[in-house]
């Protein structure tokens, strides 16, 4: 079966995305395939090259890195949402004249055409929400 | 980035040209941005754009294709109020283009 | 079933979240994408709806406005959960646009009917 | 057939409220995360009966819960429920 994920919790201040990662693990151990991960609002922050937690605690985006490296994951931040709260990649970085760009690679910056997209071609998509 | 002089004053754009600020838009604004692209306005070409500054200024964003035409339609007919129509005006991308001669920011849904 | 259709769930209030904000933005999309939507809006999501907001003052775009547009995109079914007006003291008269009203059961029927149902 | 799936502590009874108002009849409810304190004995009998009521191990021992719950299920539960429901609602 087709899934497609959307993340709107951000990786440290609700387990949402941690909710999500494990699905998407246990998705792909069971022979499902995952069509995209859609991160949107919030869950934006997922894709930052730049999350440094303790190193005896998890790391969330590295850890949605590593999943997408193995699997060859197409993981989409939604563009619009990213650029507001200040995560992008070399391209945006230039256009919006920032020094630096903070998307990890693994991470495609698009617009929500590919959440509308991952709709129309996946069986099952599934919010993972945290509150606001 | 790039800078419009227009009688003495300068006009920022960010790198897709559109307007830095947009309260700096006039018709001479539009005119300089159209011939930019080749295109020299007429009487059918201003008539869309303010009627994407009217939308704008009611709905409070910039159209994307399918709603752009279905207010053309609505305001200034059927024989307008289509994409081909609309294309011959502003070439390759209308609610794009047709958006940043008139001053807009650029469309957030489009494909 | 032949056409994806999309219900958007919407349940918080504008301008103290980005919710209402970033659910009717999707809904653009969905539309210029011609995937047929619905929005249906449940709990505090119904103060989205109401009449004559004015939130310059707090330095965001009207809720109204962007409302106004949706016929424009096609989107013309909105449902409002009819216990989460009654529960607020609100009618459809306070509400910015015309609406459908609709009971558990209808709300049920409307998970029911839509491919993905997608929640703010 | 519905899986939904809820992930607010009882403080948030609105969003349970109206988890419950949407659910048809044939429909499941799945708690995560937070969701799962819905288990304890003073909000149980809100839920649905059992058979359609379904809680994610990890959470549920992730704090400290001893809950009688014969449909427990992990991640690759979740992910069963998931394909053999038509669709999932989350609610959070």
């Amino acid at each position: 079966m087709i899934f497609s994920l959307v993340v709107q919790a951000s990786p440290v201040q609700s387990q949402g995305a941690e909710t999500a990662l494990r699905f998407a693990r246990a998705l792909l151990a069971s022979g499902h395939s995952i069509h995209r991960v859609f991160f949107y609002r919030d869950g934006i922050h997922n894709g930052t090259a730049l999350a440094s937690p303790p190193q005896d605690e998890a790391n969330i985006p590295a850890q949605w890195q590593a999943l997408a490296k193995e699997h060859q994951l197409d993981l989409v931040v939604c563009i619009a949402a990213a650029v507001r709260r200040g995560v992008m990649n070399e391209h945006e970085a230039k256009r919006y004249a920032k020094d630096n760009a903070n998307l990890a690679p693994e991470f495609e910056l698009s617009g929500l055409g590919q959440l509308v997209e991952a709709c129309l071609v996946s069986d099952r998509v599934i919010t993972f929400g945290g509150r606001s | 980035m790039e800078k419009l002089e227009i009688d003495g004053a300068s006009i920022a754009l960010d790198d897709e040209g559109y307007l830095e600020d947009l309260s700096q838009w006039q018709p001479a604004v539009a005119e300089h941005l159209a011939a930019q692209e080749g295109i020299e306005l007429t009487d059918a070409h201003w008539e869309i754009l303010y009627l994407l500054r009217d939308f704008y200024s009611r709905f409070e964003h910039s159209p994307a294709m399918r709603p752009l035409v279905k207010a053309v339609k609505l305001e200034l007919g059927e024989d307008k109020g289509k994409s081909i129509y609309l294309m011959k005006l502003f070439p390759g991308s209308p609610a794009k283009l047709g958006a940043l001669l008139a001053g807009l920011p650029k469309p957030d849904n489009c494909l | 079933m032949s056409e994806t259709s999309i219900l958007i769930l919407m349940r918080s209030a504008p301008y103290g979240s980005s919710a209402a904000r970033d659910a009717l933005d999707a809904a653009l999309t969905c539309s210029v994408f011609e995937a047929p939507v619905t929005l249906l809006f449940m709990d505090d999501a119904v103060y989205q709806l109401l009449k004559n907001q004015s939130p310059a003052g707090i330095g965001q775009k009207n809720l109204n406005a962007i409302q106004q547009s949706l016929p424009l995109y096609d989107i013309d079914r909105l449902c409002v959960d009819q216990s989460a007006l009654s529960h607020r003291g609100l009618s459809e008269e306070q509400l910015s646009l015309p609406v459908e009203s609709v009971d558990a059961a209808a709300i049920a029927r409307l998970m029911a009917e839509h491919t993905h149902v997608m929640s703010f | 057939m519905i899986l939904h799936t809820l992930n607010q502590a009882p403080s948030n009874k609105a969003c349970l409220e109206s988890c419950l108002e949407a659910m048809a009849p044939e429909d499941s409810l799945l708690l995560i995360e937070d969701g799962v304190y819905w288990l304890q004995p003073p909000f149980r009998d809100l839920l649905p009966a059992e058979g359609k009521l379904f809680a994610l191990t990890p959470d549920i021992q992730a704090r400290g819960l001893e809950i009688a719950l014969e449909q427990q299920v992990d991640d690759a539960g979740f992910v069963e429920l998931s394909v053999s429901h038509d669709k999932v609602v989350s609610w959070f």
